[in-house]
């Protein structure tokens, strides 16, 4: 049996649990599709974000599969599996018709970000110098500001803010600034499933899954439900 | 108007609606609360007789436990002892041989929030336990009564009176407590809210029905607690 | 044999310190079955603390106790002092003796009967009815019969004395100690207790009692022991002490408190 | 144990203890004037200022802070840039933050259990102490500043002093509404360094240095007047 | 005019229930400057009731009511009682009343001297310069200079009665109220209190006295007044209530206490 961590907020559209208590979302799909893969037995354990890596290490599950981006700093830590996903991240704000993403664009701006993401890697080395930052432990909470006009700007992974820029709520006062510039050094990598870095048996068989998935096409199956565009990335 | 009903839809009890998540996260803060002040009662109780004991190094052990527990907020409390305690239960387990056990997120927070809760357990039993008066418990002396009789016939209806205002308080907080167990994984009250809010979006609407339940709560748990209190303050006149 | 028979105190050579203080200092005591034994004496002179130390509500320093007929076996601690070498024996004795507070200390959850019965029934085992049988004659004997379902906050000091007493008289105490039992009273209400304990005198109970009351001490006692700073300092049939005391403390005193 | 991170942090960690101390500071001193109203309140002979000060506690002290809490910030604070002219104004800087709405909650609720502690504490002034109050010829507003309130205050010190602890304790729910206090900047650092205890294990030297602190300010107003027991 | 001037009260027909329990039914006294009236009686008789309708701790469902030349304006209300017409005379009276009460009711959040000039400089608006100096005489007086800077707790029965007695005397009162000064104090204790009585009367201090010191009662009154359920049984000068009782009532009352 491998046993899934997930945090245990809605995080629509990759994982949330609907009302009847069933976990759904894309990503808890492609968690399915792989273990359907492997054969093995899954099972998930849900936490609180900051719960996730110490969970892990002290073994109430097997994996971290909760939109976690693969960081250097993460990576000291725990290992990843390939990654699953890697969508662009970029800012929305204030329906003005003023659109771009780059730090002329936000100058004097308050951003909204949800804490310890890579976003606000970015933001250290981007934005900083011109605009403030207003911290958020989810990105839930970043939306309710925005739309209350208490900042300017939410910047996050481009899935989830595109997807509230869809609810009556997003398309009442905001809309699509724009992906930021990328750089892979600090967005590149992508989505994976965290593991224990004495896992490595663990994290080859996930690897395999994840390949055979985008070969034999279940990945893009699963993805067509949700999306109108690839979210492996390039 | 119809706007308004397709929001209160939202709350009905079955899926779609998500008000039957919320009171089941209703009855996870109750079960939750229950077991921790249960766990916190036996701790609190031991703790009072024990710093009542005299005995030097029991009390300085029951001082620093109390102390810190009351200084640290419930919040690092709770994350260090379920991710810290767990781990080393397990490492502790582990040196004598034995395999790592499981605590799941129920027992974690019962555990957790009992030792919280016990920290203020012990000072409120502590000072009923003291504000009883000493020719009481000497009566129940004098007439031969062997420590534990004593305890049960004499000492505990006479602490329940002081005790009750304090054991009140603290169901209400630990009610509230509860809350902060999210953090632990455990899907209580708090929680359940910001999943229906998160999924629907409406979160003015939930935070509201939370609230509410919380307060259905209070004010239920107020009777229980008055009817206590009529109870143990039998043969007490009413002024004073 | 009958030396044994008609003694139920004999206590020997009672000391006791509250750390450097010494309270007690060498005090004893024997009490024949029927005694009415008053202790006067000054403010501080170690009255309740050796009537207290009779039933080891304090721990004497060192003394010998035979309580009706029971020696209460001691050893010597580590600091030097004696312990009880056994709770349960000094339980049982305690359960032997009647105590009846200057506070009264009823316990106020129960009512009249109810503390009346606690002992009896859940250190003696009696079965309740039992015991309900004989409060109830000890209570009409003080005059609460009516007041038995009364809780004790809602009756008068005097009256709370009294249950005070009949609670003590229910376990059927060989000997009956009393600590300034009225002190605590209005002076209308020191004569109805006064009165009940001058009936317990007439019927021949084993009685110590630790009073203010010099007169009543005179009236009531067949001896009267007058402590003085922790010692002994006149003991005697009342008519001596109150009417031709030999030292010059107890003069001074019972002058006083004739003025 | 690593500790290397410290340096890094350091200024944004002064910041949130200082945030924390803000938070702490404003509510108490705010709150317990509150306090004192509402405690008068609930003793007023007038039905509706009773029943009134009475649904306030029953509110504040029958839900958890943290729904408060965003009930505040996410509720109404959401419906404040409607008010026509406001988001221009100067006031807007303040009334955006997430710690005036904070400052606010934590005050009402503060103030709702102070309330509630003073609630019993007039009540037991001895009655005697207050006749003799009277029977100077003071006029009901004196005896309540010179006597009731003095004493009264004074008998509920050591539960007062509990009550600044607890508050103290409450403030690291201000992160949900994005006040970056001490709780949460050892959030980000968490985040950051994946360090899970190291961080938490400054907050709680700094949380239990004030509660000490908190504790030595109350012993020293106790000893100002001392009471015999 | 002289009449008026030496009257210090005059009070007529007071009459008080609580509920359906009438405790006052009709008294009435005069006092002229320099008297000293002890009103005595059971417990219950409504003594301290009585001396409580005076400053209007206890409101008076019915009386006339001239303190100090000045006629206390009642007027009906709604129940049929009256009530004051005006608080501020109320509180106007009440500060040239002294009132000491059996509980001493210090004001234990003040030192001594902060207890005693309390009243002068925050009702009487003096300076509080002068009060300070009045009041260091009057603890003098007392014998308590030396314990003007000690919180109440940490004083004995007997100084903190002296002490309220300070403070009842600082606001220069034209009557002082005494409710059972010395009853809450050991015996011990009693005596110092009674002294500074005894010294005020020397003084020629109006002054009404709810005592069950039956001695000091006859040693210093100029007048006694007996209550007995809720009536003056019977008032006269303390030779004639305590050796020529002329009811059965005061005789049986006088003879307990004489036994
Ligand atoms: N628990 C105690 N700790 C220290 N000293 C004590 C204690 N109990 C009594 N004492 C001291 O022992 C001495 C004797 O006290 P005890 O109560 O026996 O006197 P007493 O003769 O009963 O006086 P009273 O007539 O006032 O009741 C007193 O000086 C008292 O201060
Ligand atoms: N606040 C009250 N409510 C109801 N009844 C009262 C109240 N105060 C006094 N009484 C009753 O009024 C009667 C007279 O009381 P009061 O205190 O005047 O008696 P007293 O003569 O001063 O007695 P004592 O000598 O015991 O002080 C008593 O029967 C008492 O129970
Ligand atoms: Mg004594
Ligand atoms: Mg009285």
């Amino acid at each position: 049996e491998i046993r899934f961590g997930v945090m245990n907020e809605a995080y629509p559209p990759f994982f949330t649990k609907d009302a009847s208590g069933t976990w759904v979302g894309w990503e808890i799909e492609l968690m399915d599709a792989v273990c359907a893969e492997l054969k093995e037995e899954c099972s998930i354990v849900d936490m609180s974000w900051d719960g996730l890596i110490p969970g892990l290490a002290s073994k109430k599950f097997d994996v971290i599969w909760s939109s976690m981006s693969i960081t250097p700093e993460r990576r000291e830590t725990i290992d990843f599996t390939d990654r699953y996903y890697n969508t662009p991240s970029k800012l929305i704000g204030y329906a003005d018709g003023v659109l771009g993403a780059g730090p002329q664009d936000v100058a004097g701006k308050t951003i909204g970000i949800q804490v310890s993401t890579i976003q606000s890697t970015y933001y250290a080395k981007y934005f900083k110098d011109v605009a403030s930052e207003k911290t958020y432990s989810t990105l839930d909470e970043a939306f309710q500001d925005l739309a209350a006009g208490r900042i300017d700007y939410v910047f996050g992974d481009s899935i989830p803010l595109m997807e509230f820029l869809k609810t009556d709520f997003g398309k009442g006062c905001c809309e699509d600034k724009g992906n930021v510039v990328h750089d892979a050094e600090i967005l590149g990598e992508g989505i994976g499933g965290g593991l224990r870095k004495e896992d490595a048996a663990l994290r080859d068989r996930l690897n395999t899954a994840i390949a055979a998935l985008r070969a034999n096409g279940t990945y893009a199956e699963i993805s067509g439900k949700y999306f109108t565009f690839d979210p492996y990335g390039k | 108007m119809s706007d308004l009903i397709d929001k209160l839809a939202l709350l009905a009890i079955t899926p779609p609606g998500w008000g039957g998540v919320l009171l089941d996260g209703a009855l996870a803060t109750l079960a939750i609360s229950g077991g921790a002040y249960a766990v916190g009662l036996v701790i609190g109780l031991a703790g009072a007789l024990g710093k009542l004991s005299g005995i030097r190094p029991l009390v300085a052990g029951l001082n620093l436990y109390t102390t810190a527990v009351r200084a640290i907020p419930e919040l690092i409390l709770i994350v260090g002892l379920y991710y810290a305690g767990t781990d080393g239960l397990n490492r502790g387990l582990a040196l004598i041989g034995l395999p790592p056990v499981e605590i799941n997120g129920f027992m974690a927070a019962v555990l957790v929030l009992g030792i919280v809760q016990g920290a203020y357990m012990t000072e409120v039993l502590r000072g009923a336990i003291v504000a009883i008066p000493l020719g009481q418990v000497e009566a129940a002396k004098a007439v031969g009564m062997a420590p534990l009789l004593r305890f049960r016939r004499v000492v505990f209806p006479a602490l329940m009176p002081n005790a009750l205002p304090g054991l009140a308080n603290l169901w209400m907080s630990v009610t509230k407590d509860s809350a902060l167990i999210a953090v632990v994984g455990y899907q209580e009250l708090a929680l359940a809210t910001r999943i229906a809010a998160g999924n629907t979006k409406q979160y003015f609407l939930f935070f509201l029905a939370a609230a509410l339940l919380y307060l259905v709560i209070t004010l239920g748990s107020n009777v229980v607690f008055r009817f206590a209190d009529r109870h143990f303050r039998r043969g007490l006149p009413l002024s004073a | 044999m009958t030396e044994q028979a008609t003694t139920a105190l004999q206590i020997e050579d009672v000391h006791k310190s509250y750390g450097s203080h010494e309270v007690l200092k060498g005090i004893s005591l024997t009490a024949r079955k029927g005694d009415v034994i008053s202790i006067i004496g000054s403010s501080g002179s170690g009255k309740s603390t050796f009537l207290r130390c009779i039933n080891f509500l304090e721990m004497p320093d060192r003394g010998r106790f035979v309580i009706n007929g029971e020696t209460v076996a001691l050893k010597a601690g580590r600091d030097g002092r004696s312990h009880p070498a056994d709770m349960r024996q000094i339980e049982r004795i305690r359960s032997g003796l009647g105590m009846v507070f200057q506070n009264f200390n009823l316990w106020p959850h129960m009512t009249v009967l109810e503390n009346v019965i606690e002992a009896p029934v859940h250190v003696m085992k009696r079965t309740r009815a039992e015991a309900v049988e004989q409060a109830e004659a000890l209570l009409a004997k003080v005059g609460l019969y009516d007041k038995r379902h009364v809780y004790p906050a809602f009756m008068s000091g005097g009256q709370q004395q009294r249950a005070s007493i009949a609670r003590a008289l229910c376990v059927d105490p060989s000997v009956m100690l009393f600590d300034e039992p009225t002190s605590a009273l209005d002076p209308e209400l020191v004569g109805e207790v006064l009165k009940v304990i001058r009936d317990l005198a007439d019927e021949g109970r084993t009685m110590l009692l630790v009073t203010h009351e010099m007169r009543f001490a005179r009236d009531v006692s067949s001896h009267v022991m007058f402590l003085h700073q922790g010692r002994v300092e006149e003991e005697g049939a009342p008519e001596q002490i109150f009417s031709a005391p030999q030292t010059a403390r107890v003069r001074e005193f019972t002058g006083t408190l004739a003025a | 144990m690593n500790f290397s991170w410290l340096s890094d942090y350091l200024p944004l960690l002064v910041w949130g203890a200082g945030q924390t101390i803000a938070l702490l500071v404003i509510s108490v001193a705010l709150g317990f004037p509150l306090a004192i109203g509402v405690a008068l309140m609930r003793l007023s002979r007038f039905r509706g200022l009773r029943g009134l000060a009475n649904g306030y506690c029953t509110f504040l002290r029958g839900t958890p802070l943290l729904v408060q809490l965003w009930l505040f910030y996410y509720g109404i604070g959401s419906l404040l840039p409607m008010v026509p002219g406001l988001r221009g104004s100067f006031l807007w800087p303040v009334l955006s933050e997430g710690f005036f709405f904070a400052a606010v909650a934590f005050t009402l609720n503060y103030a709702a259990y102070e309330a509630e502690v003073l609630r019993g504490a007039p009540l037991a002034v001895p009655k005697g102490e207050i006749e003799a109050a009277r029977a100077f010829g003071m006029p009901p507003g004196k005896v309540l500043r010179r006597v009731w309130l003095p004493r009264a205050i004074r008998t509920a010190l050591p539960t007062i002093a509990g009550g600044v602890v607890l508050q103290l304790k409450a403030t690291p729910l201000a992160f949900s509404v994005t006040v970056m206090d001490l709780y949460a900047v050892a959030y980000k650092i968490r985040q950051d360094t994946l360090l899970v205890y190291e961080p938490l294990i400054v907050v709680t030297v700094f949380f239990v240095l004030v509660a000490v602190l908190i504790a030595q300010v109350f012993r020293r107003i106790e000893a100002q007047i001392p009471i015999r027991r």
